[in-house]
């Protein structure tokens, strides 16, 4: 068990966390921190599936966490907003689901 | 015309469209966004005529190399799909330019203060989408195309809780699966990384072997993009998210946004994935596809709100869409691809335009029940009659687009004795008649004796915009040859790669 | 680019473009849109003339433009496309001046007058058409044309019958698409020849061609409204009688039957057609719609409902002459496509008299009519006396080359179903007549026209009379070289060049 | 023949539409009274034209028209009768309203009786034929009475019938022929095989229904007493003569020996003779009478037309004969019908020399009827006799002479019983005098069989004059008058109680009875048939839909929105078929 591949495994762990979390979960932070525990454990299988290249870790993997994670953020200050103004408006903190299709 | 940056002026022009708006006051926000979509549609075209006359274009964003870099690629079918973005997006711009300018007509102060700003957060939110989602038609790199789906995904679900009211729940579900999808995408792109070592698209698909890898990758990709797409069990957060948005933005999403997800799935089952990996999963689509057109159009006919009703014709014409996945590959040349391709930008004229219309006389008759509206046919003829020439095309009737793709789906479904897709092809057009020609009934019923609904003055943009998209959905019938010559150029669908000009 | 390009192309522009200018015109701009009406239906018989001319002297009139990789669309006129044009221009240009006349003091005229010009061009683009996928393109925009006219009145009933209309319409068209697309698949893509484009085809692919035939003539069948599927037409009788005249007696109808000609003679080829007997399963459908409908005619009190049934039997007569095979009964097949016409909207537009002057719509109501409105009834009775063919008018000329025909090609059946409809056709017609001349009315009117000095408004009053007299002239000089009998003889001559076919006759 | 003159022979024919055009702009009194100058062209075109024929190249199929002996006979009679009819009409006629009506009628038929005597081809024949045929129904259906009507169904229903026959004869003899020109028609009718026999048989019960022979003889009883006085004469006349021409033109008489067509045509046309004088007696109306008694001078033609098709060699004396007789009969029996009307009238105007002229002018065609000397009636009787005394008339010519004697003796008994009739209906009429113009077209009428014969440029020959040439000979035609005279008087004198029991049991139209039952039976069946499909058609469909539509319910049943009424487009049964159909095209392709 060479350690990266722990990594990629953890992340596995996170990412089905994450999608547990939002599907099941009702309330709305709730799911929106799901979504975050997702994408955290996306980029940490990005990270532990990075190739070894000989002069020392690949560099694109990083780039492409460092870019995920600022989207993550602007999603989840997107996600905070809108929670912010249902629950002003509705005065509920879930959304529920209406009709089955 | 080679040496010009056009690629990157397509995305680059909307984005400084939309920074321009938003740094003047919020009184100029509709002067300068008509403007910077006006800027932004020349650009696209421009891009489109270059690629037309001088073949496929490629790009180095800063001068860096394939593995590191972001590469830029524009060839038949992008040009095609930049170009439907530019026609509908700046219509719809000019839509909007009116329809959000007669909202604040209404007396209080408050009120309109509301509607100013919500006219504003409109053109900076959308000016940002449109970059996007050229963005997207343009990049070559895996990982790019996640970026700027993120931006297109986030931009969309600010459009839509703009409308403000019910619109936010609708929002919030959307939200939730954009992240959702994304984040799917990003897996799979994250095992052919780890799989394949590069992120450029066509070089990816070199190297990419068929394995358990692939598969997986493929499998997380088609959900996360599938969700996106709303395919058909995964469609229950377009029907509110469309339909309670603004006329405007419902038309930009059921034309546009679900149309990008769609040319992503078509990149990777072109370019990255392997056919052994990619037919079995094809085939799973064309049958949810098949299913959807049914689904869609069977509840679509079930519906008493307009928008409702064109936001579930949505879901059924995506269907459509998912049937090139199945028939695509198997059949000889590209007559699949082409009409699926063909099928998009007539789908997109023509929801845009039943949208536009939808909006229209929602506007004028101030509540969106289909049942109320008998006998509003004489005084809305602009309108109705738009949403006619957009249901045309919807039905698959000539001379429209839809009759020109649906002749090709059935054309490619027939060479391959596919005779459960042909049947649907030509059940979907007849139920697709059902739903629309029990709206136009309404524009011939005649008013009731004891008065017929108030209709409140709308601005005669709004029906004759919604009259151009319809007529480009029946022109694109007419002149068929221009566009699927444009098709052909860089040989999108091209068999093997070997003869494609690759990068 | 000569005028042999672009000839075909204006006649088919030419009603178009003047309709979708008056779709903009505001409601009360009557002069405007009539001007507008007019100029387009005699500019179209203008250039139509001229195209007769040039086609008489064996030029070769064709417009082809790709619409998409491997089918273009072609306007071919040749002689049969020809004979359809004539016959729809012409009678467009009457009905509208009667549906001026008609429409007088209505609503929504200018989208009336808007989709009635779009449909006479389908038509006529039908007429032209060089090649399946042209015929099927117009084919199903006439669906779209007719649609906004059946439900014009705008009332519930009206709405019902519309719905009614596309259900039957829409499923024919996609069927038909489909059709062709597969037959195109299969046998690859071709045109409209005259000896039949699948000639040589028909060896490999036996039995799918076969199905096609049947499918094809289904789906055509649908707008030929042959029995299984002839619901929609008395359904669409609720429309204004200029629509029931022009559309539902001669284009729409004659759509289904001239494809259904076309699909015969330029597809299939009449060889291949005798030789797999899909002529004699033609004919014999044929011969039972003849048959149903005239008897469903029996029982109707409507007076447009009867003259409905009487087009679903009348059209079935083309699809018999051209089942039977053989010149002379295609002569009298082609030939009743312009006879059946002329008479159809002649009794139409007499039905249309009496319910626009006198509000008469039922038989039971036309009793003494005659004395009321003489020259209509006159009119009338002339188009029931040629429907029920007797000599010298013009149905008796076709029903002549029909019978004459199904003996020649060795099926003296259709003889007997010929005399028999042609009974029905008395029992049918001839109570109507009798009512309206010799017996006295029992009520006044249900609404009494302002009639001034003539029964009717003028407008009203001399279209059914034109029509009549041409029913007499068409019968009266049929051997003369203008006549359609013998324009036909020149179309059949072409189909059947072998001289010793039989054709000497006439 | 150059074209000018087939032209101005056409013209000439169908002047008289010129009369129906004139009466229904309004003026149709003076239309009838300048009768006679619609009928002057024909008749002028008699000796212009003379005997030729030429095609008019435009009209109908090739259509040729011309003139030959036979119908420059038939032309001559019926213009007359036309006429006169007309001039009488103009006089007799009151009722104002129906006349425009009855004017363009009349004149309709009188157009169609010319074109259809002056057509040499088929199409052209036929189409005056049914010009004639429905202009006369305006003509039977005038009175608007319910006998009239009746009468103006059965006569509809028959002369339908009758088009329908001779269209499909027609067609049967073009298929054969391969020509409309009606020389070669009855050429090519002249061989036994093919359908020839069928044609053959249509054609003679087509005409046979318009010259009255016996089993399709019932519209004539029926119509004549509906139609006014000038139409049921010309009714009589000319119209019937029709059928006879029809006769001689598309049969191939003379041609070749027709065994089956010969003997049923004797047999008709001796059934004919003996039982419509029969049931004749038994009528109470003079028109009815009058109209069996024309059923049974028709059976006589018959007779004729059958002995000449049994033995071809016999054609040309008999063609003459029924020429002879034809034009006979058609002025009798012109005169007779007119005197139905005008000699009450006459009668009744109190002075004796009036009623003296009456009795005369009504006892004349009576007696030239019955074949009384120096009458066209003997001339007729003897050329009956003469071509049944043919060498080889194979016909017991002892029984044939027995026969044509007690004929005489029946149509003498018949016109005793009608003059009977008119003179005791004289006393009712309460209606006003005779105008001078009817009595002169009377008069024209009722002499006619004295000088018609001889101005005709017929060949007869001498020997057909014998009836005056000896005494015995005259004695001979004279002995059968008088003893009807003699029973006439003795039945009147006894107030005939045998015949009144008799009268009006058979009610007039005598198979019609039967017929109309049959039809009526026939008719409900039909209807029912028609009905039984349409209830069974459209419940079934009803079914199917309600079935559908009870599933889609179910579906919809669901919670949801409410029911939508497009929704049932899908549960149409259009859309099940247009699926069927393509499914199994596709699995046949696959297979």
């Amino acid at each position: 068990m060479i350690p990266s591949q722990i990594y990629v495994i953890a992340g596995a762990g996170l990412v089905s966390v994450g999608v547990f979390a939002w599907v099941v979960r009702r309330h709305l932070v709730r799911r929106m921190m799901g979504v975050n525990i997702l994408s955290t454990g996306v980029f940490m299988m990005l990270i532990g599936g990075a190739r070894r290249v000989e002069g020392g870790p690949d560099g694109v993997p990083q780039a492409m966490v460092l870019t995920g994670i600022v989207v993550a953020v602007s999603a989840t200050a997107l996600g905070l907003a809108l929670i912010q103004r249902i629950y002003d408006q509705r005065g509920e903190r879930s959304v529920e689901e209406r009709g089955p299709m | 015309m080679r040496g010009l940056p056009l690629i990157s002026a397509s995305i680059w022009v909307p984005l400084l469209g939309a920074l321009f708006v938003s740094l003047w006051p919020r009184r100029y926000a509709a002067r300068c966004g008509i403007g910077a979509s006006i800027a932004s549609a020349a650009a696209a075209l421009l891009l489109v005529v270059a690629v037309a006359l001088s073949g496929p274009r490629r790009e180095r964003l800063g001068g860096w190399g394939a593995p590191a870099g972001i590469e830029l690629w524009i060839d038949g079918f992008s040009a095609l799909m930049i170009a439907m973005t530019a026609v509908v997006g700046g219509v719809v711009s000019v839509y909007a330019l009116a329809y959000f300018r007669a909202k604040d007509s209404s007396g209080d102060p408050q009120r309109q203060e509301v509607e100013g700003r919500r006219e504003a957060y409109f053109w900076r939110i959308w000016l940002l989408v449109w970059a996007a989602i050229n963005g997207v038609f343009a990049s070559a790199d895996l990982f790019n195309l996640y970026v700027t789906l993120e931006v297109v995904g986030l931009g969309a679900v600010s459009l839509v809780a703009l409308a403000g009211g019910r619109a936010l729940p609708a929002a919030m579900r959307y939200l939730f699966v954009t992240l959702s999808g994304s984040l799917l995408y990003l897996l799979g792109v994250v095992l052919i990384y780890s799989e394949v070592g590069t992120l450029a698209l066509f070089q990816a698909g070199e190297s990419l072997i068929a394995g358990t890898l692939a598969q997986a990758a493929l499998v997380v990709m088609v959900v996360g993009l599938a969700l996106k797409t709303a395919l058909f069990p995964l469609h229950f957060w377009l029907p509110p998210a469309h339909a309670d948005a603004p006329a405007a933005v419902s038309a930009l999403l059921s034309a546009l946004v679900i149309k990008v997800t769609f040319y992503i799935l078509v990149r990777l089952w072109v370019v990255v994935f392997p056919a052994s990996v990619s037919q079995p999963v094809g085939e799973a689509l064309m049958l949810l596809g098949l299913i959807a057109v049914i689904w869609g159009s069977w509840r679509a006919l079930r519906q008493q709100r307009l928008k409702m009703l064109v936001a579930y014709s949505t879901v059924a014409q995506v269907g459509y869409l998912f049937l090139v996945f199945g028939l695509g590959p198997r059949a000889d040349g590209s007559a699949g691809w082409q009409a699926g391709a063909y099928f998009a930008i007539s789908h997109a004229c023509a929801k845009g335009a039943m949208f536009l219309a939808a909006g229209a006389i929602a506007r004028a008759v101030g509540h969106d029940q289909i049942e109320e509206m008998r006998g509003v046919g004489a005084r809305l003829a602009l309108p109705f009659f738009a949403f006619g020439l957009g249901g045309i095309s919807l039905m698959g009737l000539p001379p429209s687009g839809g009759y020109v793709s649906k002749w090709l789906f059935i054309t490619s479904a027939a060479a391959t004795g596919d005779v459960i897709v042909v049947i649907a092809v030509a059940l979907g057009g007849l139920l697709a008649a059902a739903y629309v020609f029990r709206v136009l009934a309404l524009a011939f019923e005649r008013a009731p004796r004891e008065g017929a609904p108030s209709l409140r003055p709308i601005p005669a943009t709004l029906g004759w915009s919604a009259l151009v998209l319809g007529a480009v959905a029946v022109a694109l019938g007419l002149a068929a040859g221009a566009p699927l010559a444009l098709l052909e150029v860089g040989l999108p669908f091209g068999q093997s790669l070997a003869e494609g000009v690759t990068p | 680019m000569s005028v042999l390009f672009w000839l075909p192309l204006a006649v088919v522009l030419s009603s178009m473009v003047p309709g979708l200018a008056i779709f903009l015109l505001r409601e009360d701009q009557v002069v405007a849109r009539t001007a507008l009406n007019l100029l387009g239906a005699l500019t179209k018989l203008a250039l139509i003339a001229a195209m007769v001319f040039g086609v008489y002297r064996g030029q070769i009139y064709e417009t082809r433009f790709p619409l998409m990789p491997g089918f273009d669309l072609v306007l071919h006129a040749s002689a049969l496309p020809m004979l359809f044009v004539v016959l729809s221009a012409v009678l467009w240009l009457i009905t509208t001046i009667y549906a001026i006349g008609y429409l007088e003091r209505s609503p929504g005229r200018s989208r009336f007058f808007g989709f009635f010009s779009v449909c006479v061009s389908a038509t006529t683009g039908i007429a032209l058409s060089g090649n399946l996928f042209t015929f099927v393109l117009f084919y199903e925009l006439l669906t779209l044309a007719t649609y906004p006219l059946v439900v014009h009145r705008g009332t519930r009933e009206a709405l019902r019958a519309g719905k009614i209309y596309l259900a039957y319409t829409l499923t024919g068209g996609t069927a038909l698409m489909v059709a062709v697309v597969w037959m195109h698949t299969v046998v690859g893509p071709f045109d409209f020849t005259e000896g039949g484009a699948l000639a040589a085809h028909y060896e490999d692919h036996h039995q799918a061609l076969i199905i096609l035939f049947w499918v094809m003539v289904a789906s055509l069948g649908v707008k030929a409204a042959l029995v299984p599927l002839h619901g929609w037409l008395p359904v669409a009788m609720v429309a204004p009688a200029p629509v029931s005249a022009l559309l539902h007696a001669v284009a729409v109808v004659k759509a289904g039957a001239y494809g259904i000609v076309r699909l015969v003679y330029d597809v299939y080829g009449i060889t291949f057609v005798r030789e797999l007997g899909l002529g004699t399963g033609l004919a014999i459908w044929a011969s039972i719609t003849i048959l149903y409908a005239s008897l469903r005619a029996l029982s109707q009190d409507k007076l447009k409902r009867m003259l409905a049934y009487s087009t679903v039997s009348q059209v079935a007569y083309i699809i018999l002459g051209v089942g039977l095979g053989g010149p002379l009964a295609s002569v009298g097949g082609i030939v009743h496509l312009v006879h059946q016409g002329v008479m159809k909207i002649t009794l139409f537009f007499c039905a249309g008299n009496l319910a626009e002057t006198l509000g008469v719509h039922r038989i039971s109501q036309t009793r003494g009519v005659a004395r009321r409105m003489p020259w209509t009834m006159a009119a009338f009775t002339i188009g029931a006396l040629g429907m029920i063919g007797v000599p010298p008018l013009a149905g008796f000329i076709s029903k002549w080359t029909l019978g004459t025909g199904a003996m020649a090609s060795g099926s003296p059946w259709a003889l007997a179903v010929l005399a028999a409809s042609s009974a029905l056709n008395a029992a049918y017609f001839l109570p109507v007549v009798f009512r309206a001349y010799f017996q006295e009315p029992l009520r006044p009117w249900p609404r009494e026209g302002d009639a001034g000095r003539l029964e009717t408004h003028l407008s009203l009053l001399v279209p059914p009379v034109i029509t009549a007299l041409l029913v007499i002239a068409m019968g009266l000089w049929a051997s003369s070289t203008a006549s359609p009998l013998s324009w036909v003889e020149l179309i059949v001559t072409r189909i059947y060049p072998d001289p010793e076919s039989g054709i000497g006759g006439l | 023949m150059e074209s000018i003159a087939v032209v101005g022979l056409v013209v000439a024919l169908a002047f008289p539409l010129l009369g129906a055009l004139l009466s229904a702009l309004g003026r149709p009194r003076l239309a009838l009274m300048v009768g006679p100058l619609w009928a002057a062209p024909a008749l002028a075109s008699l000796g212009v034209v003379g005997e030729q024929s030429g095609r008019v190249p435009t009209m109908l199929m090739e259509a040729r028209f011309g003139l030959d002996v036979t119908s420059m006979a038939f032309l001559a009679v019926c213009a007359v009768v036309w006429a006169m009819a007309s001039v009488y009409a103009a006089a007799t006629m009151r009722d104002e309203g129906g006349l425009r009506r009855f004017g363009v009628f009349f004149f309709g038929a009188m157009a169609g009786n010319f074109v259809l005597i002056g057509a040499m081809d088929m199409i052209s024949f036929m189409s005056g034929f049914a010009l004639m045929s429905y202009a006369a129904y305006g003509l039977v259906a005038h009175a608007m009475s319910v006998s009239a009507w009746r009468a103006g169904r059965v006569y509809l229903a028959l002369t339908v019938a009758a088009e329908l026959a001779l269209w499909a004869g027609a067609v049967l003899a073009w298929s054969m022929a391969d020509t409309w020109e009606l020389a070669e028609i009855r050429h090519a009718l002249a061989t036994s095989e093919g359908v020839a026999p069928l044609a053959i048989a249509l054609i003679f019960g087509a005409f046979g229904v318009k010259a009255g022979l016996v089993p399709l003889h019932i519209w004539l009883p029926l119509a004549h007493p509906a139609a006014p006085t000038a139409a049921s004469a010309v009714l009589s006349a000319a119209m019937i003569k029709a059928g006879v021409l029809g006769w001689l033109r598309f049969l191939p008489l003379g041609e070749i020996e027709l065994p089956t067509l010969g003997a049923s045509a004797v047999m008709l046309g001796a059934l004919g003779t003996f039982g419509a004088v029969v049931v004749g007696l038994l009528q109470r109306k003079p028109k009815t009478i009058l109209a069996y008694s024309s059923v049974s001078q028709m059976g006589y033609v018959a007779l004729l037309i059958g002995i000449a098709a049994r033995w071809p060699s016999t054609y040309p004396t008999a063609l003459l004969a029924i020429v002879v007789f034809v034009v006979h009969h058609g002025l009798a029996k012109g005169a007779l019908f007119l005197s139905v009307d005008a000699a009450p009238r006459l009668a009744f105007s109190g002075s004796t020399r009036r009623t003296f002229i009456s009795s005369v002018m009504v006892l004349l065609p009576a007696v030239a009827l019955c074949g009384a000397p120096l009458t066209s009636g003997a001339l007729a009787k003897y050329a009956l006799k003469s071509v049944s005394h043919l060498e080889h008339v194979r016909l017991p010519t002892a029984l044939l002479d027995v026969w044509l004697v007690a004929g005489a003796l029946a149509t003498g008994v018949l016109m005793a019983r009608f003059l009977i009739v008119v003179w005791r209906a004289r006393a009712a009429r309460d209606t006003e005098t005779l105008p001078g113009a009817g009595l002169v077209a009377w008069a024209i009428l009722a002499t006619g069989s004295l000088w018609a014969l001889a101005i005709l440029p017929l060949a007869i020959p001498s020997k057909w004059f014998g009836s005056i040439q000896t005494l015995t000979a005259v004695w001979s035609a004279l002995w059968p008058l008088v003893v009807v005279a003699a029973v006439a008087w003795i039945v009147t004198g006894t107030s005939g109680t045998v015949l009144h029991r008799g009268v009006g049991r058979v009610a007039p139209g005598d198979l019609l009875g039967p017929a109309v039952v049959l039809s009526l039976v026939l008719l409900r069946g039909s209807n029912r048939f028609s009905a039984f499909l349409e209830r069974h058609w459209t419940r079934g469909l009803a079914r199917l839909n309600d079935r559908a539509e009870r599933i889609a319910l179910r579906i919809k049943a669901a919670p949801g929105a409410r029911y939508q009424l497009w929704a049932r487009w899908l549960s149409g049964e259009w859309l099940a078929l247009a699926l069927a159909l393509i499914f199994a095209a596709a699995i046949w392709l696959n297979v």
